[in-house]
């Protein structure tokens, strides 16, 4: 079978009920084991204001939201004026004809209006356009009604037959209409044997968390993070997870650790601006030698910024989190899938290290959705608590919280340990945790402490995987990514390749520690090598030159609140291997 | 640092002295907290490591490194943040925090109202000095309209924000007020404090005998009063209101508000209702759970 | 006249009043021309615990407490059992001998016993021993006794006739005391025609706040930067500066950034754990591009750290300071006279380009003192607001707040300015501050706001000066230091130069800008580079190489909490290039 | 944005109505508190650009944007903090901070408290609608025990913090309660406390009619009351705490407490003695200044 690939998308109004189509059609695709990423561009605003859902399906992986829109659903003339020009040829337009007046369409679009009123015998509830066009959307993909009638038969139960009935009949009229008026799709909507899950990035970090044990969990609202609140507290009482919403930003992480150092998995996370105020803490948990994790879901900055948009550049505020060296693991998911899987590894390290973990991803995966084989999601991590003392031993010896140790792991006791009494202290501290400040100062002490807290990191890089260049080997262009931007990279990479520019992608994970002699090592055979991120000032780049003294030849860069689709990519390569810039920053066609 | 001394049946004040000789200044009112706690924490009967001591910064603050329990020395300002969290990962321990009034009233000021307001089941114990002591004498929320210290040499101009009075408005089920000088009285305080299940506040006049020259022992001993001695009844919210205010030549202490209607945070939390502590659960998801999740996401 | 180099150190516990020699010892110095620099080596406790506080005095400029100590005056026996053996061949103990027992004296040291009590007249006031040392030091200093008579006068006059004759006749005896039993040095103390004024850091950081025209200022209190707060409290009535102390530095910062909007000079100093609370407030300060300053006073981290104790480990906090990216100016002040110098400098700056500045030193230099020549304060700086509309106009043009122009810059206008009514936002806005992520969202303008933004920073850098090397053209070695260390830094690169191995310096004060160009340009030549700081990870080590790509030959870093002195460094260059070693950490005798 | 129109003599409302639309839900509380923000600055007769409008973070803190005056949009909480700062740069301005419950009482809380010991003269408005609506429905700090929110499916634990009391006790100088649905009375709120020379609280319920199925326009049409009409006296200390304490079927509004005897921050610092605000003042030290300063250190 060749790669099915196809985008819908649905555009209207904040309110008009764009998510009830979008659910539908997701879950159809889902259950006949399609895979699909949907990328939901909006805005700050609770009712009005522009949403624009695109759902690319295919029967293979799919990890971006792609270039293109097979099938443009409009529920208001806005879409239609800003969003027909992208529609792709032998695409198809449907909106209601009532209300909006169709667009000019370039050559081998295929115009479907839908005279709502008329199909609805005049039903004034302002949703019933959304049944007509997907009953429209149903037929032009080849799928029987049937499919509909169960799916509004269980959406409308509550309600009584009668609405049912009401329902299926203007659904029914609107799929008969379209039979007679509209060509569907040479090519229908594939069917495949398994079906897959539907899964948000941030319920894949929750999930994760729940996976990883995590049974303090807290927060304070912040998009585009919240997801992971809401995910927790409707989970809590099932999970026997403590899901608490703070007062701030600052008490939320200071209770985490609390929670952390009792002995519970803690975790966090927010955004830029609510990490902000919890770096002190951080840099706490990484002096009284803590594990935890946080996690910064970043959006458009600087300051409140673009809540509902997207970019990569909160990396210096992470790696500058807090005044001081001390160690502290920073990851940047990949991916939704990866979301689940690095929550329960990030908390074995933390919990190894005694240090703070933090987690940076974006808005472009927290509020994406995707297809997962459940298959894949592993529910039974291994969990690794590290060198953690929960019940009293009787070795005799006087139990020292801050043992210099040749691995700078100094076991730990939780409080309630009979044998192991001690303070832990944000002050520098001797072995056993008493103050180097205020009782007295030594010189050699804090020395040899600084030194034991940060030979801990030293062995964190060799129990993480480094970062393997994906793609053809003898490459004429290596792209370099970080986080989020693994997939887009990934198809980019593959659209080049065709087009006869092999290319391939070293994507990075792990920020820190990072993993700077297999980097240069995979990248000191590369050609043209050119870093690809979101923000302005090459955030990325400057940290991988500052640590590994790699320096690329050219930089993609994207800052204004849209992700990367691939064609940005292809088009900044392009530009770069014909000489024309070695600084790309692409063109937003799609204006939301 | 505390040690790990084998401890007998009925631990003794004694068996929470802690190894490292406090660093405060002689004659430093926080001397006489500590003793308090050590006699109250004694009075309550569990043993040492049952008890976990957090505090803030601030000299008061370094008060969990003089005493025998568990302990943790946050940031400036957090403690109740953090004692939130360790009560809730695991509510059988007895959890007392304690800092300066600059630590809980000043930066920490709205940890202390949202605690209080969620009645999170901890003694906390403000060394109330009306200035900040290790920061060498500035003025503190506390202070007086008038003071001059190094960062009002010219006397303060803001009106110092009144604990108690807060406290009760705010939904602390348990509010008093004690005084070093009267280690008996207050350690009293401290352990009906603990013994109740909520939040309890115990404020305490603990002259900083080298920053503050207004509000000394010599000060509080002319002034301070017995609530006991008047009659208050502490389940009285609007005479608690009343004498909360109260200021000038009497100044009450004492227990100035009791509820014991409003059930603790970690009593009412349905996560806590079986299995014990947190801290102690298996971690992780079943496959079971695990798969009821992917089922509502299919 | 040949160089004078003495340094008179003074130990004892905290409450044993070392201030008052300490002080009257320095005064004597700058009134007579002579320079000085000291440190005040203490901890974080109000009373006991151990202080040592070392004045190093010349005739020629000084700036850092050197190596060596040539008169050590004990007030304890703690300070002759730790420091005895610190004194240079040649020097002196002086020490009350009824309470201390003298140490063992390496040859050619002179060990000045004063038996207080008899001197005294067995007077028991606890302080008296101050006094008797004082006496003996005046005499080994070549000083006649009429100065300290003065000095005493002026001390105890207000306590009456009869304690100034008390003092005085105790002084006196002990003089006499010491002329008849101790050896003077054979230099005495030099006279100077001019005399100079003593300034301390902090002290200076405020002053050149006054100079800047800072009226308005808040603060709470954090060491090692509340001197500043202390200085502008003091003045604030004479010089009409609002001072305020606030909550917290969360409120600290929020109150400089609206007197700061509303048109006021408004700046605030914390240390590393209060700019973290603040950080979240740098990028609204950015966002809303309202100009102000914010001084972090580094002192040993992480987290609550050892307060009282010095490190150049905030630097990429302050580099990573709040989320995403927008324009900021970061300054390393040099030494103390430059910390007056800057804050007039950075206030200009940052009125012109509109947004944030911020200053980095270290305890080191906030709570060291040393001499300035008046003439070098200069009162009356140069200010410049930049495009600061404060007075109506009526050019008729509709006022946009953030509108585009080719610098970036946008004239802005305070507050209650007829005719200029607007909103500045922290979220994303367009050129009138009408918000972008509420009302719309267009990624198109959202680009070009961040490019405008981002625009300011591109002249920044041709308004300040580039680092230059100093010292010998054809060095062997070139050191590289950042802030704080430029005065050590310089006296070690003199001694090794002196030694046969010729080093220059390149001394960085701007951080952001950083002079990429004529730094790599200064390099390109030098021979053998060494970053010297006072970090464990090498945090400017590493900003640089990703600012410049370049790469320094070696390292030395100090991270025990005490300041280098000139021979770690010159051991550490020596060792380098022997061949020894590319990091070199060095030891610290001096133990406190 | 707010314009530049010109001005008559005398404002009227009309000239407070700013050029963009509010984007609040239809049928939003957030709509009549605006309205009677503009009402109550014509009455107080000044001029558009003499007004700072501040605000946080949050549907109620977009308020700025729709008002024609002076505006500042600022960050999550911080609205007073900001807000201090622009009045005591110049005095001379009326200076109106707004926001939402979470913004002012939940992150923002520790500001609030210190704001108002301090008595800075400003009006402190919040839109109180016990939920966070920004962020899509989640629990506020003024949410009832047992209220269901997003982040609570199974119901709010944490007892609601009071405002009103809060105020009173901390030293707000004037402590009032609107309804949005009332927007003449609610005018007169805001303008009196616009006049007030001191700290003035007017908390709003503003129903958020989106994600509060609890406190709805219905709701309070069917419970508020109003001070003025039991003749309550608002100099009465104790009166206005008990009233403020009132919850239940019928909850008051209006003026609870006025205290005009504390004077305001601006009104006590003396460097704003004279010379004007200080915003306007020439910058920098004069060389006889800077000499009497060197003087001191040689
Ligand atoms: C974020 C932060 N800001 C400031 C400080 C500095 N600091 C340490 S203790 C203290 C105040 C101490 O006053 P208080 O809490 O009343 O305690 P006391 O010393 O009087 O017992 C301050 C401001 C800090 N450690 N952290
Ligand atoms: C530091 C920080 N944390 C969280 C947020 C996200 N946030 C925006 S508005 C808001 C709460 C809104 O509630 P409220 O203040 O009651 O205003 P409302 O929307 O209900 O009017 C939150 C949590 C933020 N902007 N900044
Ligand atoms: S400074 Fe004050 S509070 Fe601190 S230890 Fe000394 S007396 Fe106590
Ligand atoms: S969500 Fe609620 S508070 Fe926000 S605009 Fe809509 S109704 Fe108003
Ligand atoms: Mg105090
Ligand atoms: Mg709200």
């Amino acid at each position: 079978m060749a790669k099915f690939d196809f985008a819908i998308a649905i555009g209207g109004a904040a309110g008009q009920g764009i998510a009830t189509p979008g659910n539908i059609l997701a879950r159809i695709c889902a259950r006949r084991g399609l895979q699909f990423f949907s990328y939901n561009s909006y805005q700050s605003i609770i009712r009005g204001g522009h949403i624009f859902l695109t759902t690319r399906i295919s029967t293979e992986p799919v990890t971006s939201h792609g270039d293109k829109i097979d099938l443009l659903f409009c529920l208001n003339q806005d879409t239609m004026d800003r969003h027909l020009q992208h529609v792709a040829p032998g695409g198809t337009a449907i909106f209601n004809s009532d209300t909006i007046k169709p667009g000019e369409a370039s050559e081998g679009l295929q115009l479907c209006p839908m005279p709502v009123k008329e199909l609805s015998n005049n039903n004034r509830n302002k949703l019933v356009q959304n049944t007509v066009a997907l009953a429209g959307v149903l037929h032009l993909l080849g799928l029987e009604f049937k499919l509909l009638e169960d799916i509004l038969t269980l959406q409308f139960k509550r309600k009584g037959q009668a609405v049912v009935d009401e329902n299926v009949d203007v659904a029914r009229a609107a799929y008969e209409y379209s039979v007679e008026n509209f060509v569907p799709y040479s090519t229908p909507l594939p069917q495949k044997d398994k079906p897959l899950a539907q899964v948000g990035g941030n319920e894949a970090l929750a999930m994760g968390g729940a996976a990883a044990g995590v049974n303090f969990y807290c927060a304070y609202p912040m998009s585009p993070s919240t997801g992971v609140l809401h995910w927790m507290a409707e989970n809590a009482n099932d999970l026997g997870i403590m899901v608490r919403q703070v007062e701030d930003e600052i008490g939320v992480i200071n209770m985490v650790i609390g929670a952390a150092h009792a002995g519970c998995r803690a975790m966090c996370a927010t955004s830029g601006g609510g990490f902000a105020l919890m770096t002190e803490a951080v840099g706490s948990a990484g002096m009284m030698e803590i594990p935890m994790v946080a996690i910064n879901v970043q959006r458009a900055g600087p300051s409140t910024g673009v809540p509902t948009k997207t970019e990569q550049g909160d990396l210096w505020q992470m790696l500058g989190a807090s005044q001081g060296d001390f160690p502290k693991i920073i990851v940047a998911v990949t991916g939704i899938l990866d979301c689940f899987n690095t929550i329960p590894e990030l908390f074995n390290l933390v919990d190894k290290f005694q240090c703070p973990g933090l987690v940076i991803t974006d808005l472009s995966v927290s509020e994406g959705y995707a297809t997962v084989d459940p298959d894949d999601i592993n529910w039974e991590q291994p969990i690794d608590r590290g060198e953690l003392i929960a019940e009293p031993d009787n070795d005799g010896e006087k139990y020292l919280r801050y043992r210099f140790t040749e691995s700078g792991i100094s076991p730990r006791a939780v409080p309630g340990t009979p044998g192991h009494l001690h303070v832990v202290a944000t002050d520098e501290h001797d072995e056993d945790g008493g103050l180097i400040s205020d009782e007295f100062t030594n010189p050699h002490i804090r020395r040899a402490m600084v030194e034991k807290r940060q030979r801990k990191m030293e062995s964190v890089v060799s129990l993480i995987d480094p970062p393997e260049l994906e793609g053809p080997e003898n490459a004429e262009v290596t792209l370099i990514g970080w986080g989020t931007s693994k997939g887009v990279i990934e198809e980019a990479a593959g659209i080049l390749t065709r087009d006869g520019i092999p290319t391939n992608q070293l994507a990075i994970k792990w920020i820190v520690p990072l993993h700077v002699d297999e980097i240069l090592q995979a990248l000191s055979t590369a050609k043209r090598t050119i870093i690809v991120e979101s923000n302005y000032t090459g955030q990325f780049a400057r940290y991988l030159r500052g640590e590994t003294g790699f320096d690329a030849d050219g930089h993609i860069r994207k800052y204004d609140g849209e992700p990367f689709m691939p064609h940005h990519i292809v088009d900044g390569v392009k530009e770069q291997v014909a000489g024309k810039t070695d600084l790309y920053v692409p063109y937003q066609e799609i204006v939301v | 640092m505390a040690s790990d001394k084998p401890i007998k049946a009925a631990p003794t004040a004694k068996d929470f002295k802690g190894d490292v000789a406090p660093d405060w200044c002689p004659g430093c009112g926080d001397f006489g907290v500590l003793r308090a706690l050590e006699l109250a924490c004694a009075k309550l009967g569990r043993e040492p490591h049952e008890y976990v001591t957090v505090s803030g910064i601030g000299c008061s603050s370094n008060l969990p490194g003089y005493i025998n329990t568990y302990g943790m020395h946050t940031l400036h300002g957090r403690a109740l943040a953090v004692a939130t969290g360790v009560k809730l990962a695991n509510h059988e321990l007895t959890v007392v925090a304690t800092g300066g009034d600059g630590d809980g009233y000043g930066i920490g000021g709205n940890h202390f109202v949202h605690t209080m307001r969620r009645n999170v089941d901890l003694l906390y114990i403000v060394m109330n000095n009306q200035i900040y002591g290790l920061t060498t004498g500035q003025v503190s929320p506390t202070s007086r309209i008038g003071m001059k210290t190094k960062s009002t040499p010219f006397g303060s101009l803001e009106g110092p924000v009144n604990p108690l009075a807060m406290a009760i408005v705010t939904g602390a089920s348990f509010v008093a007020r004690g005084f070093s000088g009267d280690t008996k009285h207050l350690a009293e305080l401290m352990y009906r404090g603990m013994e109740h299940k909520g939040f309890a506040l115990v404020d305490v006049f603990s002259p900083c005998i080298t920053y503050n020259k207004d509000n000394t022992f010599a000060f509080f001993k002319q002034t301070v009063t017995k609530l006991e001695d008047a009659g208050h009844d502490p389940t009285d919210w609007k005479a608690a209101v009343e004498h909360s205010m109260q200021w000038g030549d009497e100044i009450p202490t004492g227990l100035f508000y009791h509820d014991t209607s409003r059930p603790s945070l970690d009593g009412a939390e349905p996560v806590l209702g079986e299995g014990g502590p947190l801290a102690h659960r298996k971690l992780g998801v079943t496959a079971e759970q695990g798969a009821a999740i992917i089922k509502k996401m299919m």
